[in-house]
């Protein structure tokens, strides 16, 4: 797979587990193409932690792009029937788990589900930002990410860079396939058929049990 | 753009099962479903509710409809005093009554809609509101830890909802109802206007659609 | 002093206590007496703990009488700069200090500042409502209460019945005088001249001590 | 009616003394009174500053602009990314920076304005963040007990003000401005328009004049 084609392909995929009606969160780059994927009969409510429901692009709502931003202070627009609110309104709706789903990306995921994504190691810490409460509130925490940084796995038996949260993330999808987190540790459900199960767990530092019936990520067909 | 359902008040009433914990909006009958709770207590089959209300409403009106007809197992409140027939059931022993300070009844919903682990408020201390729970000391001033309250079910009452589920209120019939629609698994507003989604407009909604299930016109019923 | 006299004098007494621009959340029966009695350029804010400010009689901002109650359940209406909010953000404007005074009458009041007004005894409880909120939250705590009951002190060592909150009361204004709660206990400020301060100390279970200053309640001239 | 006092940016930043707490209202800027906070900014006076915002804003503006005066000692905050001088003094050792989680600050600062003891969160368990802090186990979960947040003067960008002080905001800006609203002693709020008192109506109010201190018209800055 191209270096270019990795993002599209794992955004896609992420794009499956969204259903109609489905309030979610995206975190910054890959995760953001994900509603580019999404089925026609499938529609979600994006939501901003800075404030409100129904994240759009800038459109008529917000016409100097001066009164509306996303999460990324960049400028945004909302949508017809979306709604504004304060911060603690906006977490709480984040916490009380009214968010069915985020998506974000990560530096390393542990076998317990386990998240370090706040610190990058030995650059000057940004902050957390809304994402501590996004992975411990959301229903659902899917973690967007290429399996490996520069060779070296980033799906561990514990992590080693400070946690973003303990025990929350839900499923990983990378270009290599589609991990189910469980009590019984990672489960591979489904696999890009460019890969091997041998090479995947070798992409991987926890140990991964195969599915029963372990399927392509591409198109569900079964893979034996 | 989303769509909320929209039921008949029977409809609604129908959502409850015996032994929910069911949370009713208003403050004396002000921002209660009247059409709601009146069917509610039309059913012959539905008892032992635990009820969060801000009050018993009034004898046979709103949380005392269901009262009436004996459908409450435990009432959690801040003030029955307007409803005699709650003191009476209560003084014969057939009612479980939890009297809450309102300020600490609303921030425990709130506290449940928005994922915190209880409320730490100064509220109660050294009351018999204190009694059994948890005191948390907090620089040197002691809190209560008063839990989050939950509901299985809320039916609130707003004035405009739109096509979506977005609600706006009237008055001071606001009271309970966000904090309501936050706190429970299922949520029916009854409104007396419904009109085309994102007519209420982003900077207008008061409840967002996320939060809300059904809704019932008032007149419908 | 005529029986029907004791209210409107005590409310009257208490309009004392009202700055211009304060926030004030009046008790049930005495207490909304006090804005009648207030200077014309004394103008107050009332909270309706069930969620505004801005309590005003019913008028054309409500005129059915049918959206907005006081915190009685009776129909109410609301000034034009006044606002509505929910149930939590009004207790949070309560508890929060944000309201200047509250004004309640009390069964009993104690020489620390105890207060026990929720619980009338041998009759059902109604519950305490918002009233444990207010006593807690407001910058000043004003009882305006008849001085006995029946005859027997209300202003004693210890209260006897359940507490409503520990040490808040600030002021007790009654037909016999004014009392303010320190931390050396209960101090006799004002006196209705018909009384003396052997009555009201008569009256009073708690010990009295009587202000250097000692003034009349009714026009703030010296007794001596 | 209330009639809220009116007074300019130079006026509104001549309130600000050294050693405040300081709360700056505000998300990436959008939100945040850069009328007010250019004129905070100007002030040699002002030092050791311990300034609550959810950012650093960017370089030179909003927040940004009295980081780069040096007049903040401390900085609680929670995103300082989008603006590289902040890591450039934190690292440099002449800024203290206390990151929280964005709930979790939101939260600080709505409990001190509610008058309540702190917050119970699941955010931040088994974190960095929990370092030092005290956790209360409500039935078998685990929550980290957060302090209030309580600023001595706080400054938030309003669209329109009526007279009489009753505030409402424009878009997304309105992320803290109700809550630090709440929780600071003196309150002074940046608006783009000033309306008779009344005209925003008691349904449509946002922040209201009772919390309201001071308010700056934009235009006039």
């Amino acid at each position: 797979m191209e270096k270019s084609e990795i993002k599209p392909f794992i955004a896609k995929r992420v794009a499956k587990e969204m259903h109609d009606g489905d309030v979610v969160n995206l975190g910054i780059g890959l995760p953001t193409m994900v509603p580019d994927y999404l089925d026609e009969s499938v529609q979600i409510t994006l939501q901003s932690e800075n404030g409100f429901l129904g994240l759009a692009a800038v459109d008529e709502s917000n016409p100097d792009g001066k009164y509306i931003v996303n999460a990324g202070g960049q400028p945004a627009g909302i949508a017809k029937d979306g709604m504004f609110f304060d911060s603690a309104t906006s977490f709480g709706i984040i916490r009380g788990g009214h968010v069915d789903a985020t998506v974000l990306g990560s530096l390393q995921v542990a076998e317990n589900g386990d998240i370090a994504n706040w610190i990058i190691p030995g650059k000057m810490v940004p902050g957390m930002g809304g994402a501590m409460d996004l992975v411990v509130g959301a229903k659902k925490v899917i973690v967007a990410m290429e399996h490996t940084q520069k060779g070296a796995p980033k799906i561990l038996k514990k992590c080693t860079l400070p946690l973003t949260a303990q025990k929350q993330v839900n499923l990983i999808v990378t270009e290599m396939g589609v991990i189910e987190v469980t009590d019984n540790g990672l489960v591979l459900k489904e696999i890009n058929p460019e890969f091997t199960v041998e090479q995947v767990q070798e992409a991987t530092e926890a140990t991964l049990t195969v599915a029963d019936d372990l399927k392509s990520m591409i198109d569900g067909s079964p893979i034996k | 753009m989303a769509k909320v359902k929209q039921i008949t008040a029977k409809e609604a009433a129908a959502l409850v099962k015996s032994d929910m914990t069911v949370m009713i909006g208003g403050f004396m009958t002000n921002g209660t479903p009247l059409t709601i709770t009146e069917e509610i207590a039309k059913r012959d089959d539905v008892k032992d509710l635990t009820v969060v209300c801000n009050d018993a409403g009034f004898q046979g009106v709103g949380t005392g409809a269901l009262l009436a007809k004996g459908q409450i197992k435990k009432l959690i409140a801040t003030h029955v005093g307007l409803n005699k027939e709650c003191g009476q059931k209560y003084s014969a022993g057939e009612l479980d009554l939890v009297l809450q300070p309102q300020g600490t009844l609303a921030e425990q919903i709130r506290a449940a809609g928005a994922g915190l682990g209880g409320i730490l408020t100064p509220t109660g201390i050294g009351t018999t509101v204190a009694e059994g729970k948890q005191v948390v000391n907090v620089d040197g001033q002691d809190y209560l830890l008063e839990k989050p309250v939950h509901g299985d079910i809320a039916f609130i009452q707003g004035f405009v909802a739109d096509e979506s589920g977005n609600i706006r209120y009237k008055g001071s019939t606001r009271n309970f109802g966000y904090l309501m629609a936050s706190a429970a698994d299922t949520v029916v507003v009854e409104v007396e206007k419904i009109v085309p989604a994102g007519e209420i407009g982003p900077e207008y909604v008061e409840t967002p659609y996320v939060f809300v299930d059904y809704i019932v016109l008032k007149e419908e019923a």
